[in-house]
């Protein structure tokens, strides 16, 4: 019997090594998986690369990992915040490396990732900073900059609902790169706020199929507030 | 002579740009000035705002003690979700801006060139920590991207420009900038005067933006 | 207020000029718009370029537009089944030029027009057959051909419920191309076996955003038994 | 000296297939030969089946009457869904193929060749009408691609050849070979037999094989 529920957030990331790639979802605290960064704290993993839309808020979550000194570069789309101190004062310090990714370029190259395709030319960023030394080429009258998929070794995303084969669903917008994060990592860890019986969740509706998800863990629903932010994205 | 015009108040710029959205249109409203807009849309009109972070049918702000911190908008401020609407992941998301499916795009700006070149995600400052966000996919993305801006920097510079100083957000992009002085449309070929505010003469808005203006 | 429902599948064809290309939803039978194929046919519009994963099975839909002279050219993965004689006999006579595409490919072309994607590197097809004459690339050891995007003007599809707003879900297998072809399409038309009432769509479920579909029109359930077919795809 | 072998049935080589299938496995199987397989994966092993055509989680055939024909797989046979399943497009059942997420594909083959290239498309007759359908990302995209075929033509001409002569699906993609005398694994450095039928001396299996085997 397939069982992939494991009974800890720190079981959950058994195996996993220092200097890891590791996408983590969420867009600012909706669909970040808090529970499982503090068990990846907990870990003690080091040298890690986080694949991420934000760079960290307040001192929680992945904002706690950076105060850590986990984390040795983070490719996202938008570090700076009013709360992100954490960030901002270990970039400063030379501490962590930015790879800075226009939003879509960055859901496209996870997407490209998880989907097995070798790179793709997009009209995002053409002619600005962010495509500097990058591939260009015109299409259809055109100019499309190349970008390459971005792959990971591990993926921890949040997601609403699972059943023990790994099939997931998600809440209102805490969806944004969960799904994306599952497909493109090797190993994807999904803490879910329900778990259901098995053949419970409708066929239709599943965001997530199973073959995308490793390990699903059960935990409580965070507190409101936490995930507040006033930063544009 | 005297000029006697008045700026339009940010209210009034929201208004200003509520006024050409139509009916039917998806619309996306970007982080600041622009999310102004959304409360000037008149309710006799269905439009759709979209929410980069995976919202399409995005409502107004919920009630105290009504938040719910997993519906949220691209600025992250909790927000509602109108009938017709619906969730989505974010390559989805951006497959929609990006596939030009938005009929509307509305920006903010630090500067925009006469040719509609974009600046508004970097002051290029050497210190400054960078961030962009969903703003590259949004200016390219939509059927048209429109600005809106105060037309003079607090200094009094137009931020109307031969050509950006600021790092670009997107080339040739714009087709609309909706100021607090003029509207002005991207001609390709120049700017072209719209309207400009009562009382303020081509002269005088052509001086202060020190851009060739036609009218 | 906004309401894309028509009231015949005739009248939501109103625009399609000759020489367009057409997507066409369905894997076979399920998900083909059968209806909205023969209203196709009543409209007269030739000189059309196809998009659809086969060339038509048996007589009815795509088959009798093809028998009907209409079709120029196909972009398919399967064209050849055993009850594929209408497609045949215009192919050896010369009457119709196709594009071989392998499904995958296929369906990737879509997404990426959809997408806005100029082009990717895949590594299906190289080495083969389908990818002569095509951009090659060594991508992490792993050789890659180039692909193009498929637009088309109008996309016809066959969604299970659908709103006045345009959001569609689809029924089992059914789905197939139709929420790809629906993003790639300028003009997509939908079918739909339910018109639900503003607003009873869950948000969470919804397959095809509204923003996708132009026009929609309601059809009655086809009868069984025109869906199967043997064939391999 | 009299050989005393007999190749295996089709049933007997799905049964060899099915048991090297491991528990929690996302499987495709490809149309034809490998379909028969599904019948032998034993119940007491809980395994995914995928269909291309946007489905994880097949079951067997409905009863008479109980057919949907929204339900098929992708030899558009009516079909059902076991508990766990789900449904998705076209794109994304196809990402799942590409990006590496099937542990293991079984397909059909004209022929394999010793470095693992695969032809099993298209015959390449000048007057054939091609047809490809997801064999091609089926071939690539498997962590592993088990090929399932009869050993020779029936002709007696091997189906394991030193260089394909049918146009090729994909190149060296092949992992194994299920045939009706042996299995082969494809090392990368030619051929090694895991296994002969009963019987089949590898002299005998090399001698039909016409193509270098290793013990």
């Amino acid at each position: 019997m397939i069982d992939k529920v494991f009974s800890s957030p720190l079981d959950a990331l058994e195996g996993l090594s220092d200097g890891a790639t590791i996408m983590i979802g969420g867009f600012g605290g909706a669909g970040q998986p808090t529970v499982l960064i503090d068990a990846l704290i907990e870990h003690g993993a080091r040298a890690l690369t986080i694949v991420n839309n934000n760079a960290g808020n307040g001192e929680m979550g992945l904002a706690a990992l950076i105060k850590a000194g986990r984390v040795q570069k983070i490719i996202c789309s938008f570090p700076r915040q009013s709360d992100s101190q954490v960030f901002d004062a270990a970039y400063r310090a030379g501490r962590i490396e930015l790879e800075l990714v226009a939003q879509g370029n960055l859901a496209e190259r996870i997407r490209a990732a998880g989907a097995g395709i070798g790179g793709f030319f997009t009209p995002t960023g053409f002619g600005t900073e962010l495509a500097r030394g990058k591939e260009t080429r015109c299409i259809d009258g055109r100019m499309h900059v190349f970008e390459q998929p971005i792959h990971a070794e591990w993926a921890l995303v949040m997601a609403e609902t699972g059943d023990r084969w790994g099939n997931l669903t998600y809440r209102k917008t805490a969806r944004n790169f969960g799904p994306i994060m599952a497909m493109a990592a090797r190993k994807t860890v999904a803490s879910v706020h329900q778990l259901t019986p098995p053949g419970m969740l409708d066929p239709e509706v599943i965001v997530t199929p199973g073959i995308f998800v490793r390990r699903v863990v059960q935990v409580p629903r965070m507190a409101p507030g936490l995930a507040i932010h006033k930063e544009a994205a | 002579m005297t000029l006697a015009y008045r700026k339009l108040s940010r209210i009034q710029m929201a208004s200003r740009v509520a006024r050409d959205i139509p009916e039917g249109a998806y619309v996306n409203l970007g982080i600041g000035l622009p999310t102004l807009v959304a409360d000037q849309l008149p309710m006799s009109r269905e439009i759709f705002l979209h929410s980069e972070n995976g919202l399409l049918g995005m409502g107004p702000a919920p009630d105290p003690g009504e938040e719910d911190h997993d519906l949220i908008n691209a600025g992250k401020q909790p927000v509602t979700l109108l009938p017709g609407g619906a969730y989505f992941h974010h390559a989805d998301s951006f497959a929609m801006m990006r596939g030009g499916h938005l009929d509307i795009c509305v920006l903010g700006a630090f500067q925009v060139s006469t040719n509609g070149d974009l600046a508004n995600w970097h002051t290029g400052a050497p210190d400054a920590i960078p961030a962009v966000g969903g703003a590259m996919d949004l200016a390219i993305g939509a059927k048209q991207t429109w600005v809106m801006m105060e037309h003079l920097t607090r200094d009094g510079v137009s931020k109307i420009v031969a050509e950006c100083s600021y790092p670009l957000t997107a080339m040739a992009c714009v087709a609309r900038i909706y100021a607090d002085l003029a509207v002005l449309e991207v001609t390709g070929a120049g700017l072209r005067v719209v309207e400009a505010v009562d009382g303020l003469p081509l002269d005088e808005l052509q001086r202060l933006s020190g851009v060739p203006l036609q009218a």
